[in-house]
């Protein structure tokens, strides 16, 4: 289902929120047509800034980011999802106080005559939604909230969707179940980034991974390698397991 | 395995040899969310303690309940045998239990040499009539002027002495929020992610300073993320995650429990979701 | 700076040039200063005197408040006017050395009125005669008509207060300058309607659509550019309250300070105890019908939804691919279109004058709150009870601190429950 | 009227009674706002409280001058922490709602007939100012200063007027100078930083609360003093509104902003206002009655709080950064 044909691009980046400091120092990323990408590394690695910055929510100091070989660095944001991009934050991701239907529609606010077709997709993907479209979302738990995002995201039919941190806040089973919908949403053949901090999991269903350390890309490879890999321990609890 | 700090095995909830910090069942719910249950912890005196966890785990909720800036919904913690319960924030500080923030908050618009003023306790001249008899202060304001230079230098800060606050990098100002808590010869210092932020170039001296305070004859408690740091400098590591405290320990041997590396790697199911097909995990609503 | 002075700037050129075409149409219109010639006193307080159908002729009224007294006789029809310089509450009285002899005061203390000139230009004063046969009104009926008031009232609050927390809502500006749509639009009401005497219906629609155009170019000329200048929502408050006081004393440049006269006429429509008017059932119809119209909008349309989840949250919204600044002008015309339709119809029933829109703004902040900040049917609730709770309360103290009741309830709710009764707990932290 | 007329006109307004009320509520203001970040807009209400305590104490009680002052120095003050105990805890806007609503409710409740008895109801109080105006030293004849001509009580009014004046710029530098005042800039700043350093914060705002109203108290008190007249309608939202406008032209945490502001915004008030009015004269402006001139001062008002506020945040002597407003 992958392909080798580059969808997002981003190359060295800089970039940071506070003038004069960079979270991220150099950090470079390609998602191919149709993978699943996990971004993970310890907290404060600037995963999340990484996902922001793509979506043109943090200031990009130097580098670039493409897609489809077209240069979108800086775009804002209601021009990135007329490209096909969709972004899940980590948290307030949905609007609380419309309904589940509302929280779609709004998904597909730029075109609504694609709204009954979109509906009839992310409804087959999340049955849930549907049986429950007439409930406030602010009323949900957190792993419904997520479905709804997600969904909402799913709404404008996106080339790549980014996801931050699907699984916060969500108990282990929903985060589970969390994380089987991103690979079914993947599979439906959409490219997805994700960022995460349940490593295990997502290097679990991903295709391809990113470890970052303190704003640089500081290693990549297939989830399974990495899943394996000795090192991954020591970036998240630095070489203090070895000490005795 | 025995240690010098807890009464027994180093276990989540145990018994402190000298804890200066005591909770009891402190929980605090938003919405139908529990941000924080943590039934028993001691914090021990004298020692460098660092609250680990992952995003969301409910670690600065946490603090937040302990000092006074958030009222939990249930609990009751007692600092150095007195009850701390419902007390103002202004009150736990006077005690000795110094706090800082996350994001910080150096008074921008104030001098930094002001900002550290500030941080003093039992100045008379704070008192509104006071303020008016310059020689009912002014003695005072001196032996402060010249601590909140000491500390200045010591945190290399001194050149800036003038400057508004506004003026500082980001590290700077976490340097300066850390300089100014010490100002009131706090018994306990919590601090909040104090290298967030942080430029690495700053980071050794930051760490050199809490070590200090140990040297000192101080408490501290911190929260971080940088496990560099927290292996380097902290005597003891307590983990949440989910509002829960799952482990504690010397840091040599927390990080090698599984309960901690599963709390960061992720949960502990056996199942390799990678190979699970879809439709066998039924998605409950 | 300069590029963002040029939309304040257009703004203001725009606004001046309007004055000198405007004011030069209007130059005819008398200016509020008291002049010693009663004839020119803006305010009326008449009545007549009658016992059984039979005129009382030769009685000398006095109408008198602070210092100032003016006196005037019944004529042969029983009829007495008297015109007064200023508003407020006039004490009217008999002489009773003057009635004549066959004709009796139906009560002792009923030489002594009052005529209430606080909200109105215009009060009649009844003075019984004859056998005591006055129906005293019982406390149900009372309550009855009071309710009834604080309804209509209260239905004009709320599609101002709709407004208000549209753009609070959207924007999280507290627009101190909401008032004055009110004033526009019961001016304009009172430029076409009365002084150039256009059909009711044409006359109404004109205004509330120049108030609409208003409402866009605030937006335009002012809040977006101080949007992207990223101001401070304090800021944009204290922006508003001297936008506010600026197009307050413009109207009162343009229309003058005297009270205008803009209901026409209005049939008197009896309902139990209940005087009411034709104008008044109709305004209550079209209130009830705009707070509908409101709910449809933000319900059932595209932009209304949208409306909501930029309220709920905007950086949310623009990741979703909503223009969050092209919905925020959307909202500033909807605000503004209901603000001046309040405007129109307060003005049709209790006439207006250049501060009335300033007067009832907080009124409008209590209802806001009331129902919780930026929750527009919360609002439409709120002034429902806002606006009962000033037209009741006259039962039980004066009605010239009605208003006082309604701000002493906005204080307590702001302390207690700051999250209005009908709004939710919002987490904190 | 010619130009020297003109001119004499602003500089009698530059120091005229009216100006010094406005000041000396502009510096509580700065108190208030400026150093302590509270945003009042009810300053109105202790001004008036100020004047009514004062003229409620001399008309009713028959106090001399100083139990006068020191009732109406009480009644603002109890204002103040009456006001301050439940909202101080609220978030800045909702507080400038609240003091707004609370000096409306304050104006229509002493301006009703209901109060008349203690307040005089709509007429208000007058004639109190004996005990004050016997205290005049100068004797009796006309004072020529420079332009102005002033008569020996009008000349008394004046020197008292500023005598306050200057009492309240040093009693505000001498407090913001101190250990206490610093206090108050940090929760200007960031409460919550102060509060982590065992302030009471809440305290600290009550009692500028307080400082700020009875410096205002005193300026209602001159307001009214040299007319002798308290009317209910000296004390509407545009008194409040003044004072902010004089206090952010002049500089929000400066001693000498509300001084100079008040001056400066006055005389130029009196110097547009006379223009106009010669150039309405002389027929130049055919739209304008003359009347309406006395109205476009408080578009001016208007329109200079705004244009400050988007503009020039920091006033006349404000620092740079020192005045940025939160939120």
């Amino acid at each position: 289902m992958a392909s080798k044909t580059p969808v997002v691009e981003a190359k060295d980046l800089h970039a940071g929120y506070l003038p004069g400091i960079n979270i991220l120092n150099g950090c470079s990323l390609t998602a191919n047509q149709g993978e699943l990408i996990g971004i993970i590394g310890p907290n404060g690695a600037g995963k999340s800034t990484l996902l922001k910055a793509i979506f043109g929510q943090v200031n990009v100091r130097s580098g670039n980011i493409l897609l489809n070989g077209e240069d979108i660095t800086g775009l804002k944001a209601n021009k990135l999802v007329e490209k096909g991009v969709a972004f899940v934050p980590q948290t307030n991701n949905v609007f609380p106080s419309l309904t589940i239907e509302e929280n779609l529609e709004m998904g597909v606010f730029q075109n609504p005559k694609d709204f009954k077709e979109r509906y009839d997709f992310v409804v087959s993907l999340f049955p849930d939604l549907d049986k429950r479209k007439a409930q406030k979302a602010g009323g949900l738990s957190g792993g419904e909230r997520q479905m709804v995002a997600m969904g909402r995201a799913l709404m404008v039919n996106p080339s790549v969707l980014l996801l931050d941190e699907p699984s916060a806040g969500l108990s282990p089973v929903r985060q589970d179940e969390a994380f089987l919908r991103v690979r079914e949403v993947n599979q439906a053949g959409v490219t997805v980034i994700m960022v995460e901090q349940n490593a295990r999991r997502c290097l679990q269903i991903c295709d391809r991974a990113y470890v970052l350390d303190q704003g640089k890309d500081a290693h990549t490879g297939t989830g399974r390698e990495l899943l394996t890999d000795p090192k991954m321990i020591k970036l998240y609890l630095g070489d203090l397991a070895d000490q005795k | 395995m025995a240690n010098d700090i807890s009464v027994g095995k180093a276990e989540p909830g145990c018994k402190k040899i000298d804890p200066i910090l005591v909770a009891d069942n402190v929980t605090r719910q938003f919405g139908g969310l529990t941000a924080v249950d943590v039934k028993h912890v001691e914090i021990p005196r004298g020692k460098i303690t660092a609250l680990i966890g992952p995003n969301g785990a409910g670690k600065t909720t946490f603090f937040n309940l302990l000092t006074g800036f958030d009222k939990p919904n249930t609990g009751t913690w007692t600092y150095e045998g007195k009850d701390l319960a419902g007390m103002p924030s202004y009150k736990v500080a006077r005690l000795g239990m110094i706090r800082t923030f996350q994001l910080t908050k150096a008074l921008s618009l104030l001098t930094v040499i002001d900002n550290m003023r500030l941080g003093a306790q039992g100045q008379a001249g704070e008192g509104f009539f006071k303020a008016f008899i310059r020689p009912l202060w002014s003695a005072n304001e001196k032996r402060i002027t010249a601590k909140a230079d000491e500390l200045l230098t010591r945190f290399k800060l001194d050149a800036k002495r003038e400057d508004y606050a506004a003026a500082l990098s980001g590290g700077q100002r976490k340097l300066l929020e850390m300089a100014r808590a010490l100002m009131s010869d706090p018994k306990l210092v919590m601090l909040d992610e104090p290298m967030a932020g942080v430029n690495p170039a700053l980071t050794q001296s930051l760490l050199e300073h809490i070590k200090d305070l140990k040297n000192n004859g101080t408490t501290v408690l911190f929260v971080e993320h940088d496990m560099h740091m927290v292996r380097n400098i902290s005597d003891w590591v307590i983990v949440m995650a989910e509002g829960k405290i799952v482990a504690e320990g010397p840091p040599s041997q927390v990080m090698k429990d599984q309960a901690v590396i599963d709390a960061y790697l992720g949960a502990h199911a056996d199942t390799d979701l990678g190979t699970v097909a879809i439709n066998k995990i039924k998605v409950g609503k | 700076m300069n590029r963002l002075l040029k939309g304040p700037a257009r703004a203001i050129g725009a606004l001046i040039a309007g004055f000198l075409i405007f004011a030069g149409l209007l130059t005819a219109s008398p200016a509020s200063a008291a002049d010693a010639d009663p004839s020119t006193f803006a305010y009326t307080i008449a009545g007549t005197l009658q016992q059984d159908d039979t005129p009382i002729t030769g009685v000398t009224i006095i109408a008198s408040k602070d210092a100032e007294k003016f006196e005037t006789k019944s004529d042969e029809f029983g009829e007495w006017t008297i015109m007064v310089p200023t508003d407020g509450i006039w004490k009217v009285e008999l002489d009773t050395t003057t009635i004549p002899k066959e004709f009796n005061l139906a009560n002792k203390d009923g030489a002594v009125n009052e005529a209430d000139l606080s909200q109105t230009d215009f009060a009649a004063v009844l003075f019984k005669f004859g056998t005591d046969v006055v129906v005293k009104q019982s406390f149900t009926d009372q309550l009855l008509v009071r309710v009834f008031a604080g309804f209509n009232f209260g239905l004009m609050l709320a599609i101002a207060a709709i407004g208000i927390t549209l753009i609070y809502g959207t924007t999280g500006l507290n627009n101190f300058a909401h008032g004055e749509m009110v004033t526009l639009g019961a001016m304009m009401m009172w430029l076409f309607y009365s002084f150039f005497q256009w059909n009711i219906l044409v006359a109404g629609l004109v205004a509330v659509a120049a108030v609409t155009a208003f409402g866009w170019a605030q937006d335009a000329g002012i809040w977006k550019p101080l949007r992207k200048r990223r101001l401070g929502l304090n800021q944009m408050m204290i922006v508003s309250i001297g936008f506010g006081i600026v197009a307050r004393y413009l109207i009162l440049l343009f229309f003058a300070g005297d009270t205008k006269d803009i209901s026409g006429a209005a049939t008197v429509i009896q309902l139990g105890p209940i005087f009411t008017s034709d104008v008044t059932l109709v305004s209550m119809v079209i209130s009830v019908l705009a707070l509908l119209g409101v709910a449809y909008f933000l319900t059932r349309t595209r932009i209304g939804k949208a409306t909501r989840a930029v309220s709920d949250n905007s950086s949310l919204a623009a990741s979703t691919g909503i223009d969050v600044e092209r919905i925020i002008r959307i909202v500033w015309v909807v605000a503004a279109a209901l603000t001046g339709l309040a405007g129109v119809l307060y003005g049709l029933q209790f006439q207006g004058n250049w501060s009335m829109g300033y007067d009832i703004l907080l009124l409008l902040f209590a209802a806001v709150t009331l129902g919780g900040l930026g929750a527009p049917l919360g609002a439409a609730v709120g002034a429902l009870i806002i606006g009962m709770v000033v037209e009741v309360s006259t039962l039980f103290m004066p009605s010239e601190l009605k208003y006082v009741s309604a701000l002493l309830i906005l204080i307590v709710i702001l302390v207690v429950r700051p999250q209005g009764v009908l709004g939710k707990k919002q987490r904190i932290g | 009227m010619d130009i020297i007329q003109i001119l004499s006109l602003a500089l009698n307004e530059l120091v005229a009674p009216m100006t010094v009320g406005y000041i000396l509520c502009a510096i509580g203001l700065a108190v208030h706002f400026g150093f302590t970040g509270l945003l009042n807009f009810g300053q109105a209400a202790f001004a008036a409280l100020g004047a009514y305590g004062y003229g409620y104490a001399v008309l009713v009680f028959g106090w001399d001058l100083w139990g006068a002052i020191l009732f109406g120095l009480i009644c603002a003050m109890a204002f103040a922490a009456l006001l301050g105990i439940p909202t101080l805890r609220l978030r800045a806007d909702y507080l400038a709602i609240v003091t707004i609503a609370a000096s409306q409710a304050l104006r229509f409740t002493v301006g009703s007939s209901t109060a008349a008895p203690i307040t005089g109801g709509s007429a208000g109080q007058s004639q109190f100012g004996e005990s004050f105006y016997a205290l005049n030293p100068f004797p009796e004849g006309e004072y020529n200063l420079g332009t102005v001509t002033l008569t020996n009580l009008e000349l008394w009014m004046r020197v008292v007027a500023w005598g306050l004046v200057a009492i309240a710029a040093l009693f505000v530098f001498a407090l913001t100078r101190s250990p206490w005042g610093r206090v108050l800039k940090g929760i200007r700043e960031d409460e919550d930083a102060v509060r982590a350093l065992g302030k009471n914060v809440f305290a600290y705002k009550l009692q500028a609360l307080v400082i700020g109203g009875s410096i205002a108290a005193f300026g209602g008190m001159v307001f009214v003093m040299s007319s002798q007249a308290n009317e209910p309608t000296n004390w509407g939202t545009n008194f409040t509104f003044i004072t902010w406008t004089i206090l952010l032209l002049g500089g929000a945490a400066t001693i000498l902003g509300p001084i100079v502001g008040g001056m400066v915004f006055f005389a130029l008030l009196t110097l547009i206002e006379s223009f106009l009015e010669i150039l309405v004269n002389a027929g130049l402006l055919p739209f304008l009655l003359i009347e309406q001139v006395a109205q476009i001062r408080f578009l001016l008002v208007g329109l200079i709080l705004m244009l400050l506020v988007i503009f020039r945040p920091q006033g006349f002597f404000g620092n740079k950064k020192e005045m940025q407003f939160n939120g």
